[in-house]
């Protein structure tokens, strides 16, 4: 079985529509057999990509427009999060833990996104936007921990 | 990054911390409460900051707790 | 104030996404003052209109793109769902309570939509999609309601 469920958002890059791209990704992915733990760790990291493509990306202005898809595979959760914004010149720089390019801010989006998801790669360039592209498997859980456990 | 994971699993104030039902459960009472102090049905904002959670997590655990059986049991907490 | 946050979505044509859709809408109608039993009753239409455009629009095949956009201005929500699939004949006939193609079901959809939503507009052809246009405004709540009792 290798169905393939689809789901593309677009959104103003309004700071309340974080929580709501939260939610979806995560009411979208709740159809593969995520634990509860997978999905707050799912949120937070699209919430993290998410707050960077309109505070970073769009720098506040609520113009932009920030683009989720989201591919449900047999296995397998793949999200995108994209914005048309300013892009990042220096990626593996960005991706330091605790390097921001804002004094305020704390620099771990990324370090979130890399330690609750199984894979997350960036492509982005000065003036160009930037992708997020990250993935997550379920651990072993539901009927394939039950058929682990029965030693199948 | 390992080690990063584990400290925010087992530090994460993000860490499930009640259940679904629970939530859902508050935002009924909370619902009542309301009600009775406003003289009209609350709004979701409302609910909301009564209960210190945010507007769309009201809405997951609504879900939940409508459809008790379905996926969306282990959507919010 | 007349700011307008948008939305759009694509999903598969898949039964699952009727549930991810209803969430998602309602999460996002959130940030609009509706009391829980509006966002309750929003869920519904959204629902019965995402179902249809599923099961008669595409008639149950997973191939098909079903669009969901919603929009909030100031005051109100609007939602609109969309499919490229069969499309609608005589629509002043789909619209009649219990009238269904299908001898098994109820024909009560367009039913709950106009009873749960303002305003309903559908827009079909045979073989040409089918678009549903739905609004609703939160009842009188919040600063409004307080104002009210003020005398304002
Ligand atoms: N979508 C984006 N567009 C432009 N720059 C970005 C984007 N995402 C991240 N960045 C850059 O990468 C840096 C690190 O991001 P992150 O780890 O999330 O930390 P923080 O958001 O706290 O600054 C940001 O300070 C910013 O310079
Ligand atoms: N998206 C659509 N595409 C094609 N036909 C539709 C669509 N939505 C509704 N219809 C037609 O309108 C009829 C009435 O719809 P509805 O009131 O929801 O009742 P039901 O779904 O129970 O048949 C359906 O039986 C169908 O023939
Ligand atoms: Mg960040
Ligand atoms: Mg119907």
């Amino acid at each position: 079985m290798n169905t393939v469920n689809q789901l593309k958002m677009e959104f103003s890059s309004r700071p309340e529509n974080v929580a709501f791209a939260r939610v979806a990704v995560a009411a979208f992915a709740a159809q593969l057999d995520f634990t509860l733990n997978d999905l707050e760790e799912i949120k937070v990291a699209v919430s993290e990509a998410v707050a960077n493509a309109i505070i970073h990306g769009y720098g506040n202005s609520p113009d932009g427009i920030v683009r989720v898809g989201a591919v449900i595979t047999d296995r397998m959760l793949e999200v995108r999060v994209e914005d048309d914004g300013r892009g990042i010149a220096d990626v593996k720089r960005a991706l330091q833990p605790s390097f921001s390019t804002d004094p305020d801010r704390m620099g771990l989006g990324f370090v979130f996104m890399q330690s609750f998801m199984d894979r997350v790669q960036v492509e982005s360039a000065a003036g160009k936007g930037t992708r997020v592209i990250m993935s997550k498997v379920p651990e072993c859980s539901g009927a394939e921990a039950a058929a682990a456990r029965a030693g199948h | 990054v390992g080690e990063i994971r584990r400290f925010l699993r087992d530090d994460s104030p993000v860490k499930v911390s009640r259940s679904i039902k629970e939530t859902a459960y508050r935002i009924q009472q909370a619902r009542e409460r309301l009600t009775g102090k406003l003289g009209r049905e609350p709004a979701v904002g409302e609910v909301a900051a009564e209960l210190g959670i945010p507007r769309e997590e009201v809405v997951t655990a609504l879900e939940a707790a409508q459809s008790p059986a379905s996926i969306y049991e282990t959507l919010h907490q």
